[in-house]
């Protein structure tokens, strides 16, 4: 199955890359650009049998690896 | 002293290190590679600069989970002294022996220069060289080096006097909204930090690549000299 | 695909009629898809230097120190102590245009694989740049990525890069120089070649899978770009200098045993160049079995796995009885490792695949055969001198002007992205002295190192731009106070079939060996990139100027004597020589 | 309006990262995982009137900086 992981920083870190992002857009001429957030995706095949063991799975990851919790918040989605 | 270096697929400031302790003790430490369950009978488990399994997730997150790092765990919680540079700091973060986290730098480029750091850590082996207030220089090399914690976190830190280093101006004048001094943009322009007991230290810029005459200068020294005093030759 | 090998076919692989011509001799029938492929690649003027190699040959490349010169995956050079430097620069224009920062860090990639290929371990990386006018919006998008490409890999590998050199020119435009040089140390009867020997002995594949990455990256380096290379684009390679790290690591443990009997990296035309290269300096044949190949995609042909330019991968023969030691090591290293073939005493190429045999070339004619072309050369008038301005504008404002020209501002932007202290033995930084001066670890030497080029001396006179490169870099080499010991080179210029960019070609080589000759600084390793043009919409092509860069080496007995720019305290000010 | 850029690496262009994280996944015994890929997401507040706009802005912004179609291929969708 497929699960995606999508990782975000956790709401008032500052994040770097989206604010230079930001200014990089501003100075290309795209004025209507308000803030800007980059978040990291993960998409994994996972051997499960149920979306609910995928998920699981997922959430472990997620917990174990793919995020860390001290600045990151994650959602896990079963997409197939 | 008996120190160990440890050293991850990816590590690559392991013998800048060993040739720092080498100067400073007179004696090479031990190399440990990621695989190995045990650091028992060490004074003191370095964790040095590099990209640990190339940064590719986050910077130290993969390194944070390989098995040594549960013995390092382990150490510590025994009380253990661990000191971790660049990379180490990284990875200390991520396994959560000390607080924060290392972003983007600021400017989003890698960081490749002298700066200054302003010694404030109290009662620690790692800044103990020095007297609180002084300025030395080092050399600093990361793209990862944006120090952040949650404000309640850092004003733990600032009042417990876990802040080891602040960057500063050659002068010692300290702003951190000041890109200049402040190079990578670290939240209250925090280079270094101590764990509670003030026996594990992260920082991010490289004393190790400033202690030979012969290579730039002896900067950094200090750092090393008083480690060695702290658990004899 | 399925596509009929004809004429036609062969030409959009970049062969010409003739050349086709002789494929179809040597092999007497029709060659299939994956021999058409492998003849496209070594034939192209990257692999076969075709263009170049009557000339290169004039160069000087002997001395007494001097180990391994020319034809080797890097040059060798004694410098005492048992120790030897490895060294070697090569260039990655095209892709570092398309691609800015795969390209700049893939060719970063490729020049130390250059070098641990030898058995050396990389100390120093440098590079030199040309970009276009400062002024020109795409320079900015070149420029920033080039550089982070560069850092990211070099960094990420933990090899200092310690020096360089930068330019802007609008010649550039739409065709910047990306040349990477890297330096490293062996001892010095531990050198590693590439020749194959021992009928029977395994062939093995170490490193990164095998993806379809930038097939045909060999011949598109040799043809001009239009617009339409930007849909013809081949899939641009990824570089992963994790992977590398863990590549340079394992393979300097395994040369550590005796299991190695020669060893070569993929770099442009992959696997097909790297197993021809071996068995034909080797004078044996070789059998591939593609099935055993590390894939990374489904359903690849033999064709594309041949051609495939995927990075971060080497081919060894080991010792049949230390087959399964070095298992281990890439095991340990958690590398690929795959016995892919075995050397034969056929003297052909043969390559087999889903029970088929895709290819069987004899080696001989492969190699022999290839063509070697003397391109008609003309001189132009070299312009007359120029003479000073009438009416000077005041020595301020020229002052302000040269400090303000993007070719004399602080660099400093550029290496500040660069690690230039891990190792721990950098003596002299980028910006600290004329030449950039590493430790030799363990010892009081160092090894000074520079790269040079004044691209618009050689665009006036082209003898006078290849004999300054050469001055140049020994002066700057000297001026730390290191004995110059060798050069290698990235000649870089236009389409050679171009007579007066043919005549640059061959008067900048005469000037080099000229200057080299007189210094006693042979030249052992380089690179030669040609076809460096852009056409317009017009149709117009227009080459870059001829850069023919020189990347010296030389050894300072003691490092506590290296002399660096910056203006002591106190003292006086010398001017020498003549204004 | 909330405009969200999705960006990943073309089929058949390497992934070191997917390819890192897979690895350490296995090595932290999470035994199921098959195929690893890591992608971006881009999220940004845009000053449009309509949807649509939105799209066009997030498409140019797409494709003048926040995707390398070289070798990267990106999806704009308008979030609210
Ligand atoms: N692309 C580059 N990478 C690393 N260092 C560079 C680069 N370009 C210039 N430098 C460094 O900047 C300094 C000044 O460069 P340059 O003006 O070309 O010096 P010079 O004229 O003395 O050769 C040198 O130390 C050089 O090594």
């Amino acid at each position: 199955m497929k699960v995606r992981v999508f990782v975000s920083l956790k709401e008032g870190v500052l994040d770097p890359q989206g604010k230079a992002v930001g200014h990089a857009l501003a100075s290309l001429g795209f004025k209507n650009v308000g803030d800007v957030r980059i978040s990291r995706v993960v998409d994994l095949d996972v051997a499960a049998e149920t979306a609910d063991e995928a998920r699981k799975e997922g959430e472990a990851m997620a917990k174990a690896l793919l995020a860390n919790e001290v600045i990151e918040d994650f959602k896990v989605e079963v997409v197939a | 002293m008996k120190a160990g270096v440890v050293v991850f697929p990816g590590t690559n400031r392991e013998r800048d290190m060993a040739h720092a302790l080498t100067l400073a003790s007179g004696q090479a430490p031990k190399m440990l590679w990621h695989q190995e369950e045990s650091v028992d009978g060490l004074d003191l488990v370095i964790i040095p600069g590099g990209f640990s399994f190339g940064d590719y997730l986050r910077s130290g997150a993969m390194a944070a989970h390989s098995p040594i790092m549960t013995a390092v765990r382990r150490f510590a919680e025994k009380g253990g002294y661990i000191l971790g540079v660049c990379n180490g700091f990284q990875i200390l973060t991520e396994a959560q022996l000390l607080p924060g986290a290392l972003l983007r730098n600021a400017g989003m480029r890698f960081l490749s220069q002298d700066c200054h750091l302003k010694v404030e850590g109290r009662d620690s082996i790692y800044t103990k060289g020095w007297s609180a207030g002084d300025v030395f220089r080092t050399p600093m090399a990361h793209g990862d080096g944006n120090y952040t914690a949650s404000p309640e976190m850092l004003d733990r830190l600032e009042g417990e006097g876990r802040v080891a280093f602040r960057y500063c101006r050659e002068d010692g004048h300290v702003q951190a909204d000041d890109p200049h001094i402040n190079l990578n943009g670290s939240a209250r322009a925090i280079a270094g930090v101590l764990s509670e007991n003030r026996r594990i230290c992260g920082m991010m810029p490289h004393p190790e690549n400033l202690t030979d005459p012969a290579i730039g200068g002896t900067d950094g020294l200090p750092l090393f000299k008083a480690i060695v005093e702290a658990f004899g030759v | 695909m399925s596509l009929t090998v004809d004429g036609e076919l062969a030409r959009s692989f970049g062969l010409t009629a003739e050349e086709y011509d002789k494929v179809l001799a040597i092999m007497g029938r029709t060659p299939s898809l994956t021999e058409l492929g492998i003849f496209s690649v070594m034939w192209s003027e990257h692999c076969s230097y075709k263009s170049s190699r009557k000339h290169l040959k004039t160069l000087p490349t002997k001395a007494p120190w001097v180990i391994h010169g020319p034809g080797e995956n890097a040059g060798v050079i004694d410098i005492g102590d048992g120790l030897a430097a490895v060294f070697k620069m090569e260039s990655h224009n095209h892709p570092s245009f398309i691609e800015p920062y795969q390209g700049a860090a893939t060719g970063v990639g490729g020049i130390m694989r250059d070098v641990f290929t030898m058995g050396a371990r990389p100390v120093a990386n440098l590079n030199a740049l040309r970009f276009g006018d400062a002024e020109n919006v795409d320079t900015r998008r070149v420029v920033d990525g080039v550089v982070r490409g560069i850092g990211g890999y070099g960094n990420c590998m933990g090899v200092p890069t310690v020096g360089g050199e930068t330019n802007f020119h609008r010649a550039y435009n739409g065709n910047p120089l990306v040349n990477a040089m890297t330096v490293g140390i062996a001892q010095k009867d531990r050198i590693f070649l590439s020749a194959a020997a021992g009928i029977g002995n395994p062939v093995v594949y170490v490193g990164s899978k095998t993806g379809r990455d930038g097939i045909h990256g060999a011949t598109m380096s040799s043809a001009e770009f239009d617009d339409e290379s930007s849909s013809k684009r081949p899939t641009v390679q990824v570089g992963d200098p994790f992977t590398e790290k863990l590549l340079v690591e394992a393979c300097l443990e395994l040369m550590a045993t005796d299991a190695v009997i020669s060893i070569q990296d993929m770099g442009a035309a992959g696997l097909t160049s790297s197993a021809v290269e071996m068995a034909s300096k080797g004078e044996v044949g070789i059998d591939l079995e593609l099935d055993e190949v590390p894939q990374r995609e489904a359903n690849m042909l033999a064709y594309e796995m041949m051609l495939s330019e995927s990075q971060e991968r080497m081919l060894m023969v080991l010792r049949p009885d230390r087959t399964e030691q070095a298992r281990k090591i890439f095991e340990k290293w958690e590398l690929d490792f795959a016995v892919i073939g075995h050397l034969s005493d056929t003297g052909r190429i043969t390559v087999r695949h889903k029970g088929n045999v895709e290819a069987d070339i004899p080696l001989g004619p492969l190699a022999d055969e290839a063509p070697i072309y003397d391109r008609p050369a003309l001189n132009k008038e070299p312009p007359a001198y120029l003479t000073p301005p009438a009416d000077p504008v005041g020595i301020e404002k020229a002052l302000e002007t040269l400090i303000a020209s993007p070719d004399l501002a602080s660099r400093s932007w550029i290496w500040n992205q660069y690690d230039s202290t891990v190792l721990g033995q950098t003596v002299k930084r980028p910006g600290a002295a004329d030449a950039a001066i590493v430790r030799v670890e363990g010892t009081s030497r160092g090894l000074a190192m520079t790269t040079d080029c004044t691209p618009r001396y050689g665009q006036a006179d082209p003898y006078v731009g290849g004999l300054q490169a050469v001055v140049e870099a020994w002066r700057n080499v000297t001026a730390t106070g290191a004995q110059p010991l060798a050069m290698t080179d990235n000649l870089n210029f236009g389409s050679p079939e171009n007579p007066y960019i043919m005549g640059q070609f061959v008067q900048a080589i005469k000037g080099m060996g000229e200057g080299g000759r007189a210094l006693d600084f042979p030249i052992v390793s380089g690179n030669v990139s040609l076809y460096n043009e852009t056409r317009s919409d017009t149709g117009l092509t227009s080459a870059i100027l001829p850069s023919p860069v020189i990347g010296a080496v030389g050894v300072l007995d003691d490092i506590a004597q290296a002399v660096g720019l910056a203006m002591p305290e106190e003292g006086e000010l010398l001017l020498v020589g003549e204004t």
